[in-house]
C-alpha cells in the first residue's frame, strides 16, 4: 500500500543528499591566477586522459600573452578551432595591441567581445563549470594572470542524422525520427510548433555523467501543477548516472511495481508535438531517441500516430481491432484451459469431440501444454530480437513452422493449442506500445494459471484485480485509466473510437483546466462544399 | 497440520506488512485493534481447519428476533 | 485520510445501482416467484416503489450532517453511548451481510461453475479481491465500477436480447392473479434486500460524495436502474421458465441464461453470462465490507481503517465458511430472521434518528459549528 | 502490500490443486442416454462418443460411439455405476437425447427425471423420446448411416421431421418437466420405433449396407396422464395435436380433389389460437387456426386459373382439417381422458376464478368441454406451374 505514496520521497531525498561525492573539485574553488597553476590542476584532475588536448600558445604583439588552448579530442570541431580560435589568435591579431584597444577593460573581455569569430562564448571563473564545459566538447581558453576562462561552444562529434524511427513505425506519417542529440531533438519540436509559450526549461541530472535534460511544454496549455510536480520530482533525483530516458522513467513514475509504465515513450517527433498540444509534457534526455511523455494514459498505449493520419472511419476500426487483439493476446490462452478443462458445457458438441480427438494421447494437462508452447514462443522472440536480422527471419520460420509442427506430429501438444498460441503471439505484436505488450505478456501468465485453478471464475477475479490496480494507478496526479473511469463523454471521441479532426474540440479533460479549446466549433469546422454553389446552379 | 502452516504463514506476512508502518506512525491503538482482530482471525481459521465448530453468530441472532418475528408472523 | 476520497455523483450512482442489482438478480426471482407465482414481476415493480419512500428516508437523514457519516451521525443524534451501540449494531449487520455475500458467491460457483471446488478456496479468493479492492479505497473501487458496469450492462444486453424469442407470454398470464394481498406480502423481502439494507451507503453518501445536491438524486436514479434491471431479470424468469421452475430453482436467472439458443449457434454461453453476477456480488459484497470496516474504525476513533482490513477479511472469510450450513438454513434464515434484522436497522433505525433529530434539533444544530 | 499478499495467497491456492479440472481426454462424451426399468430397478445406457475414431486421423474402422450400461435402485445411482464399466467418467453435458423405455413410461417417468433436472452438467434442452415395442438398449444399439453418430443422427431426423412434416414432436426436457408440473396441461412425448433386425443394427455391418437392416424412425405421440403412459396418437392425430399447440412449422397434407383425384397442399405457416371461457358455468374452447400454404402437387383434372377451384379447395381443406382434429379430441376426451392439449391452461388464462373451482377436477370436465374448431386455410400460390401438365397428357 505504501508504494504508491509519493511521502516517502522526502525522506529518501535527506539520506542520499548526504552522500553527494567529494571527489570533483570543490565547486567554490575558482580559477587560480597562474596559467601554469591552471594547467597543472586541470592535469591532475583529468589524470593522464589521452583525450584532453593541452595546447600552450603565446599570442598577441611580439607574443607576450601566455595562453591555453584546451579541448577534449573527438567531442569539438576541430575545423572549427583551427580556423576561428587558434588562427584568430595566432595570426590574426598578431600585429594588434590588445591592451591598447580597451585598457580599462581586462583582456579576456577583449577576447571575447572583439577577437574570436566564434557563436556561443561565455566567461566563466569556476573551475568545476569549465571541468564539465571541456568534457562536454568546449573549447577552454586561459589566459595567464587572470583568474578567468573563455568557453568557446564548438562541440562537434560524429553522430546519427535524422532518420526513420524504427520502434513505433507508421504507414503514413512524418519519416523523421528523434536522435541521440538533444539539440536536435527540440529543434525537430521545435520546428513542429512555432509557438513563443512552447517552453524548453533544462537541467542536469548525474552526478557523474551531467546528462542534459529538458523538459518541454506549451506554458499556456500544460496544467501547471502537472509541470511542478515533473519538475520536483526530477529535481529530487540525486544519481550518478542517466544512461537513457529509461533511468529517468524508473526515478520518477509513479508505481515501480506495476507491469503497466505510467510514463510513455516515443521515439517520433509527432507525436510529441501532438502530447504537447493536447498538454502533456516532455522529458528529453540527451543520448537517447526516446522522448518520455507525461502523464501518460492507459488509452494512449493504444493510440497510434497514424489514427489521426488515416480517414476517421479507418483510425476508427482499427483502434477497435487494437482493443480486441489486447484482449486477446490477454486471455486467448486463458480462455481456451478455462473452457477446455473447466467449461466444456460451453463448446458446440462437433467441436468438442474435434478438441477430444485432437487431445487423444497428449500426456499433458492443457495448462502444462500451453505454457510450454507460450514459454517456447517467448524464448524465440526473445532470441530473434538478439540475432542479426537475416537469422532472426530463419528462427521465426523454424519456431513456427518446424517447432510446431513437430511437437503436434510428436502428440506433444494439440493442434488447437499452437493456433491459440499463435494467435495471441499475433495479436500481441497489434499493439502500437512496446510496454503494453510486455505489460500483457507478463499478465497472461497470470491469467492462465488462473484459468487453470479456477476457469472462468479465476479470470473474473484475475481481471477484477487487474482493473482495481489499473484504477488505483494515476499518472502524474491523472487517473490513469481516464477518460473511461472517471468516465468523461467528451473525451470519449478519442478512445475507443477516433472521431474526425474537425470534432476534437476540446483538450483531454482531465489534464487541463484552463485551455481546453482547441479550434472553433465544429459546426463551423466540419468541411463542406462552398454553399454559393448552390447559386450558380440556379441562376 | 498442513493447513495450521498455512494459516500461521499467511498470517506472519500480514504482521511482517502492516505492523511496521503501524509502529512507525506510534498509531497504538490502531496497532491494539489490529493485533486483537488478527488473532481472532486466526483463532478462527484455525478452529475451522481443524474442524472445531464455530460459534455461528446468526443463531445468535436468530434469538434475538425470534420473539419479534413470532409477534409479526402470527 | 478516510474523509479525503472523493467520488463524483456519476460513480455514486453506479455504485447504487450495483449495491441494488448485487443479490437480488441471483435470488429475488426465485424468492417472488414461491409467493407470488406468475405474478412475481409485479411484485418486483410494487416492491421497487415502495423502496424508493425507503431511499427518501436515507436522502433525508443524510441531508443533516452532509459532512458525517452514518456512524458519526448515530453518535451525534443519539448520544456517545447509544450511538455507539446502535452503530455496532449497524456494523455487525453490514459484516454479517459481507460474509453472507461470500456465501452466495461461493454457492452460487459450487451450484453452477465449480462444483468440486471446494467452497473455503472460491471465498478465500473472492475475499482477496475484496480486501484489496477496499484497501485500494473508496475512489479506485468507484472508478472500476465505472468500468464493470459498462461490461455488465453489456452483458446483460446480451442476455435480454438473446433470451427474449424464449418469452412466453402464456407464462405470466393471468396478470394479477395473486392479489393485492400476497403481492404487498411478497414485497418484503425484494424491500430488504434492494432498498433497506442500502443503509449501508450512507458511510459514504454524501460524505465522500463531491456534489451533495445532485447525490440525492443519484441515489434515486440509480436505485432506479437497479430495480428496473431486477424486474426485467424477474420477468424474464417467470415468462421463460414459468412461475413453478423460477421458484424451484435455487439461482433462475443462471437457469435464464442457459436456456439462450439463438439458431443453435449462440448457445451454451451460461458460464460467460456468470461474469454479470460475479460482478454483481462483487461490487455488493465490497461496499459492506468497507462499511464495517470503516464503521468499525471510526466506532474506536482510529486514524486509519486500513490496518483492519485484512484481518476483517480473514475472519469474514471464514464466517462465510460456518453462518450458513446449507442453503436451505440460508433461505430460511433470510425469511425469519434477516428480514427482520434489515428491517430494525435499515428502517426502524433512520425513523428513531428522525424522532430524536425533531426532539433535538436546536441543540444539534449548534453542535456542529461548536465540535 | 497487496500484491506480495495476493502472490502468497494465490500460491498457497494453486498448490492445493485445481478440483473441478478435467481435461478434454478423460471425459467420455455422451450423446444419447436410455432409461428403463428392469425388475424393479433402473437400467441406464449411456451412448458415448470415441473420439479418436470421429475425428479424420486416427480412425481405426471400429465403431464410432461404444455404450456402457449399469442397474441402481436410483437413476443417479446407475449413473455413477457405469464407471465400474466405462474408463472414463460420463459427461453429460451435451447429452442430445434421451431414450425413456415404454415400460418405464407407463409406470411413471417423475422420478427418473429428478436427476436429470437437478445435475448441475445437464442442460435441459436434449430431446426426449420413448419407445415403441422396443426397448432403449435396442435403440442405442443400432448403428446409423450419413450421420456416423447415432445419438446425432436421431437428434437431427426428429428436429428435422417435426419442422418438415409435422408428424412428430420433438419434447425437450424442460417442456417436459413444464407439461408434467401444470396443472392445466398433460405431457406428450414421441415415440421411437426400432424397423428391422436389430442384430444386425447392432454390428459395423449395419451401415455398410445401402438399405441398412435395422434403422431408427419416429412414429406415434405418446400420451400422458400424470406421469404415466397411457397411450399412443397415430401419426395423423399427431399432426392434429401439432396444429392446435401451434407447433406446426411447415407440413404437407393431401386432400381429395372435387372431382376425385388427389391434391397437396403445403402448409408453409400456421397460426393456431386456443381461447378458453366459461359459459354458463361450463367450460368451452373455441380454436382458431390459420393456415397458409400452397400446392405442393395436383394429381387430378381442375382448373387452377379459375379462382373458384383455389376456394373450392381451401374449404375442402378446411373441412377435411376440422374433422380430423374433431376426432383426435374426442380420442382423447373419450378414450385416453386427458388433456395434452392445453386446454385447462387457456380456461385458466381466461378466467381464473372460475379456474380455481375446476381445476381440481379437471379430468372429469375435460371430457365435456365443448370445442369448436375454426380452420381457415389461404392458398398463396401454386408453385411454379400454374395448371399441372397432368391436363395436357394425351390418352
Amino acid at each position: 500500500m505504501r508504494f504508491l505514496k509519493k511521502k516517502n520521497r522526502k525522506v529518501l531525498n535527506l539520506h542520499t543528499s548526504l552522500r553527494s561525492q567529494s571527489i570533483e573539485p570543490n565547486p567554490e574553488d575558482g580559477l587560480n591566477k597562474s596559467l601554469q597553476q591552471n594547467i597543472q590542476t586541470l592535469k591532475d584532475t583529468l589524470g593522464k586522459s589521452s583525450d584532453i588536448i593541452i595546447r600552450e600558445i603565446r599570442f598577441g604583439k611580439e607574443g607576450t600573452i601566455k595562453a591555453g588552448v584546451i579541448y577534449t579530442d573527438g567531442l569539438t570541431d576541430t575545423p572549427s578551432l583551427q580556423n576561428f580560435i587558434l588562427e584568430t589568435l595566432m595570426l590574426d591579431i598578431k600585429e594588434i595591441d590588445l591592451h591598447k584597444k580597451s585598457p580599462e577593460k581586462n583582456l579576456i573581455s577583449v577576447l571575447k567581445d572583439v577577437a574570436l569569430t566564434v557563436g556561443e562564448i561565455k566567461e566563466e571563473t569556476s573551475f568545476d563549470a569549465i571541468l564539465t564545459s571541456l568534457l562536454s566538447g568546449d573549447t577552454i581558453i586561459l589566459l595567464d594572470g587572470y583568474a578567468e576562462g573563455l568557453i568557446i561552444s564548438n562541440r562537434q562529434w560524429a553522430e546519427r542524422g535524422v532518420t526513420e524511427p524504427t520502434a513505433q513505425t507508421v504507414v503514413r506519417g512524418p519519416r523523421e525520427g528523434f536522435t541521440e542529440n538533444l539539440r536536435i531533438n527540440t529543434a525537430l519540436i521545435r520546428r513542429k510548433i512555432k509557438d513563443p509559450k512552447l517552453w524548453m526549461e533544462t537541467k542536469t541530472i548525474g552526478t557523474r555523467t551531467k546528462t542534459d535534460i529538458a523538459i518541454v511544454y506549451i506554458h499556456d496549455i500544460a496544467d501547471d501543477k502537472i509541470v511542478k510536480e515533473v519538475n520536483l520530482r526530477l529535481d529530487q533525483i540525486n544519481i550518478d548516472g542517466i544512461l537513457e530516458s529509461g533511468n529517468i522513467e524508473g526515478l520518477i513514475q509513479d508505481s515501480t511495481y506495476s507491469p503497466f509504465s505510467t510514463i510513455y515513450n516515443t521515439e517520433r517527433p509527432d507525436v510529441v508535438a501532438a502530447a504537447l498540444l493536447e498538454g502533456r509534457i516532455a522529458i528529453l534526455v540527451d543520448g537517447t531517441p526516446f522522448v518520455l511523455l507525461v502523464p501518460a494514459l492507459f488509452i494512449q498505449f493504444f493510440q497510434s500516430p497514424e489514427d489521426y493520419y488515416e480517414r476517421t472511419v479507418f483510425g476508427s476500426l482499427i483502434r477497435i481491432l487494437r482493443f480486441i487483439a489486447f484482449i486477446i493476446s490477454l486471455l486467448a490462452p486463458a480462455l481456451f484451459i478455462a473452457v477446455t478443462t473447466f467449461h466444456q458445457s460451453m463448446l458446440p458438441p462437433a467441436l468438442l469431440i474435434s478438441l477430444a480427438a485432437q487431445r487423444e494421447g497428449v500426456p499433458f494437462p492443457a495448462f502444462v501444454e500451453a505454457l510450454i508452447m507460450e514459454v517456447t514462443f517467448e524464448i524465440l522472440r526473445e532470441a530473434g530480437i538478439r540475432m542479426p536480422r537475416s537469422i532472426g527471419t530463419a528462427m521465426s520460420i523454424v519456431g513456427a513452422f518446424v517447432i510446431g509442427t513437430a511437437a503436434v506430429e510428436a502428440g506433444l501438444i494439440s493442434a488447437m493449442m499452437v493456433i491459440v498460441v499463435s494467435i495471441t503471439a499475433i495479436s500481441n505484436f497489434v499493439s502500437p506500445s512496446y510496454e503494453m505488450a510486455i505489460a500483457v505478456r507478463i499478465l497472461r501468465f497470470v491469467f492462465m494459471a488462473l484459468a487453470a485453478s479456477f476457469g472462468f471464475f479465476g479470470i473474473m477475479v484475475g481481471l477484477i484485480a487487474l482493473i482495481l490496480h489499473l484504477c488505483s494507478l494515476r499518472s502524474f496526479g491523472i487517473p490513469y485509466m481516464s477518460p473511461i473511469a472517471p468516465f468523461n463523454i467528451s473525451d470519449q471521441k478519442d478512445t475507443f473510437i477516433v472521431l474526425p479532426i474537425w470534432k476534437m474540440i476540446n483538450r483531454p479533460h482531465l489534464m487541463n483546466q484552463k485551455n481546453r479549446i482547441r479550434q472553433q466549433h465544429s459546426a463551423a469546422a466540419k468541411p463542406a462544399p462552398p454553399e454559393n454553389k448552390k447559386d450558380e446552379g440556379s441562376s | 497440520m498442513l493447513k495450521v502452516i498455512g494459516i500461521l504463514l499467511i498470517a506472519a506476512a500480514i504482521l511482517w506488512k502492516e505492523v511496521p508502518p503501524l509502529l512507525e506512525k506510534k498509531d497504538k491503538k490502531e496497532l491494539v485493534v489490529f493485533s486483537i482482530l488478527l488473532t481472532i482471525g486466526v483463532g478462527l481459521s484455525m478452529a475451522l481447519g481443524l474442524g472445531k465448530p464455530i460459534p455461528n453468530p446468526l443463531d445468535f441472532l436468530t434469538f434475538v428476533f425470534k420473539p419479534i418475528h413470532d409477534v409479526f408472523v402470527r | 485520510m478516510m474523509q479525503n476520497a472523493k467520488i463524483s455523483t456519476y460513480q455514486f450512482l453506479i455504485l447504487v445501482t450495483l449495491f441494488t442489482i448485487g443479490t437480488s438478480i441471483l435470488i429475488v426471482p426465485s424468492g417472488l416467484a414461491a409467493k407470488a407465482k406468475h405474478d412475481a414481476w409485479i411484485v418486483a415493480i410494487v416492491g421497487m416503489v415502495i423502496g424508493l419512500v425507503v431511499i427518501g428516508l436515507f436522502c433525508l437523514i443524510a441531508q443533516w450532517f452532509p459532512h458525517l457519516t452514518f456512524i458519526q451521525m448515530n453518535e451525534m443524534i443519539l448520544g456517545k453511548w447509544l450511538g455507539k451501540g446502535v452503530s455496532l449494531l449497524f456494523v455487525f449487520m453490514s459484516f454479517i451481510y459481507a460474509s453472507s455475500l461470500l456465501f452466495y458467491s461461493g454457492t452460487f460457483l459450487n451450484t453452477h461453475l465449480l462444483p468440486n471446488t471446494p467452497m473455503a478456496s472460491l471465498n478465500i479468493l473472492m475475499a482477496i479481491i475484496i480486501v484489496m479492492g477496499v484497501h485500494l479505497g473508496l475512489e479506485t473501487i468507484a472508478r472500476s465500477a465505472e468500468i464493470f458496469i459498462l461490461v455488465f450492462f453489456v452483458l446483460f444486453f446480451f442476455l435480454v436480447l438473446f433470451i427474449s424469442p424464449e418469452v412466453k407470454f402464456e407464462n405470466v398470464q393471468p396478470i394479477f392473479e395473486a392479489g393485492t394481498k400476497t403481492v404487498i406480502q411478497s414485497t418484503f423481502p425484494f424491500i430488504e434486500v434492494t432498498s433497506v439494507n442500502a443503509i449501508v451507503l450512507l458511510m459514504f453518501f454524501p460524505v465522500n460524495v463531491n456534489n451533495r445536491k445532485q447525490a440525492s438524486k443519484s441515489f434515486f436514479i440509480g436505485y432506479i436502474i437497479g430495480g428496473i434491471v431486477i424486474i426485467i431479470f424477474t420477468f424474464l424468469s417467470v415468462s421463460v421458465l414459468g412461475a413453478y421452475s423460477t421458484a424451484a430453482e435455487v439461482f433462475p436467472s443462471y437457469e435464464l441464461a442457459k436456456r439462450i439458443n439463438i439458431g443453435d449457434f449462440i448457445q451454451r454461453i451460461e458460464a460467460l453470462m456468470a461474469g454479470l453476477w460475479i460482478i454483481a456480488l462483487y461490487f455488493k459484497t465490497t461496499i459492506y465490507f468497507y462499511a464495517s470496516v470503516l464503521g468499525i474504525a471510526q466506532i474506536l476513533n482510529l486514524k486509519d481503517y486500513r490496518p483492519l482490513i485484512v484481518p476483517l477479511g480473514m475472519i469474514a472469510a471464514v464466517l462465510s465458511l460456518v453462518i450458513y450450513p446449507n442453503v436451505v438454513y440460508q433461505q430460511n434464515w433470510n425469511q425469519t430472521t434477516g428480514i427482520f434484522l434489515s428491517f430494525s436497522i435499515g428502517v426502524f433505525l433512520p425513523l428513531l434518528l428522525v424522532a430524536v433529530y425533531a426532539i433535538r434539533k436546536k441543540q444539534l444544530k449548534k453542535a456542529p459549528e461548536s465540535s | 502490500m497487496n500484491k506480495c499478499l495476493f502472490a502468497i495467497l494465490i500460491l498457497s491456492l494453486f498448490l492445493t490443486g485445481c478440483w473441478d479440472r478435467r481435461e478434454l481426454n478423460e471425459l467420455a462424451i455422451m450423446l444419447a442416454m436410455g432409461v428403463e426399468k428392469v425388475e424393479e430397478e433402473y437400467q441406464v445406457f449411456a451412448q458415448v462418443v470415441v473420439p479418436s475414431e470421429v475425428s479424420m486421423k486416427g480412425s481405426t474402422g471400429s465403431t464410432k460411439v461404444t455404450l456402457y450400461s449399469a442397474k441402481g435402485e436410483t437413476v443417479y445411482e446407475a449413473f455413477r455405476k457405469m464407471t465400474k464399466d466405462s474408463p472414463r467418467k460420463i459427461y453429460p453435458g451435451h447429452l442430445k437425447i434421451l431414450v425413456m423405455g415404454e415400460e418405464l413410461a407407463k409406470e411413471g417417468i417423475g422420478e427418473s427425471l429428478d436427476l436429470l433436472s437437478r445435475d448441475w452438467e445437464i442442460r435441459p434442452d436434449f430431446y426426449v423420446v420413448v419407445t415403441k415395442d422396443t426397448s432403449p438398449s435396442e435403440i442405442l444399439n443400432t448403428t446409423t448411416n450419413l450421420e456416423s453418430i447415432p445419438a446425432n443422427k436421431m437428434f437431427n431426423s426428429l428436429q428435422m421431421s417435426e419442422k418438415a412434416w409435422s408428424g412428430t414432436k420433438s419434447i425437450t426436457l424442460d417442456e417436459l418437466i413444464a407439461d408434467l408440473i401444470s396443472d392445466g396441461k398433460q405431457a406428450v412425448i414421441t415415440g421411437v420405433q426400432l424397423i428391422g433386425n436389430s442384430k444386425i443394427g447392432s454390428s459395423k455391418k449395419n451401415v455398410e449396407m445401402v438399405s441398412p437392416a435395422a434403422s431408427i424412425q419416429y412414429d406415434h405421440l405418446s400420451v400422458f396422464k400424470g406421469d404415466k403412459l397411457v397411450g399412443w396418437l397415430t401419426e395423423e392425430e399427431t399432426i392434429a395435436y401439432s396444429y392446435v399447440t401451434d407447433s406446426v412449422k411447415t407440413s404437407v397434407r393431401r386432400i381429395s380433389c372435387p372431382e376425385g383425384g388427389d391434391a397437396t397442399i403445403a402448409i408453409e405457416k400456421s397460426h393456431s389460437d386456443v381461447k378458453g371461457y366459461i359459459r354458463k358455468g361450463n367450460p368451452e374452447v373455441d380454436i382458431t387456426i390459420k393456415v397458409e400454404g400452397n400446392i405442393g402437387s395436383v394429381e387430378c383434372k381442375m382448373d387452377l386459373n379459375d379462382l373458384g377451384t383455389i376456394a373450392e379447395l381451401e374449404k375442402i381443406y378446411e373441412k377435411e382439417k376440422i374433422a380430423i382434429i374433431n376426432k383426435t379430441i374426442d380420442t382423447l376426451q373419450k378414450k385416453y381422458k386427458t388433456d395434452i392439449f392445453g386446454f385447462g391452461e387457456a380456461i385458466h388464462r381466461a378466467n381464473p376464478k372460475e379456474w380455481n373451482k375446476i381445476k381440481d377436477h379437471w379430468e372429469e370436465e375435460f371430457s365435456n368441454v365443448t370445442v369448436n374448431v375454426n380452420v381457415d386455410l389461404k392458398i398463396l400460390s401454386t408453385g411454379t406451374v400454374n395448371n399441372s401438365f397432368l391436363e395436357e397428357i394425351k390418352d
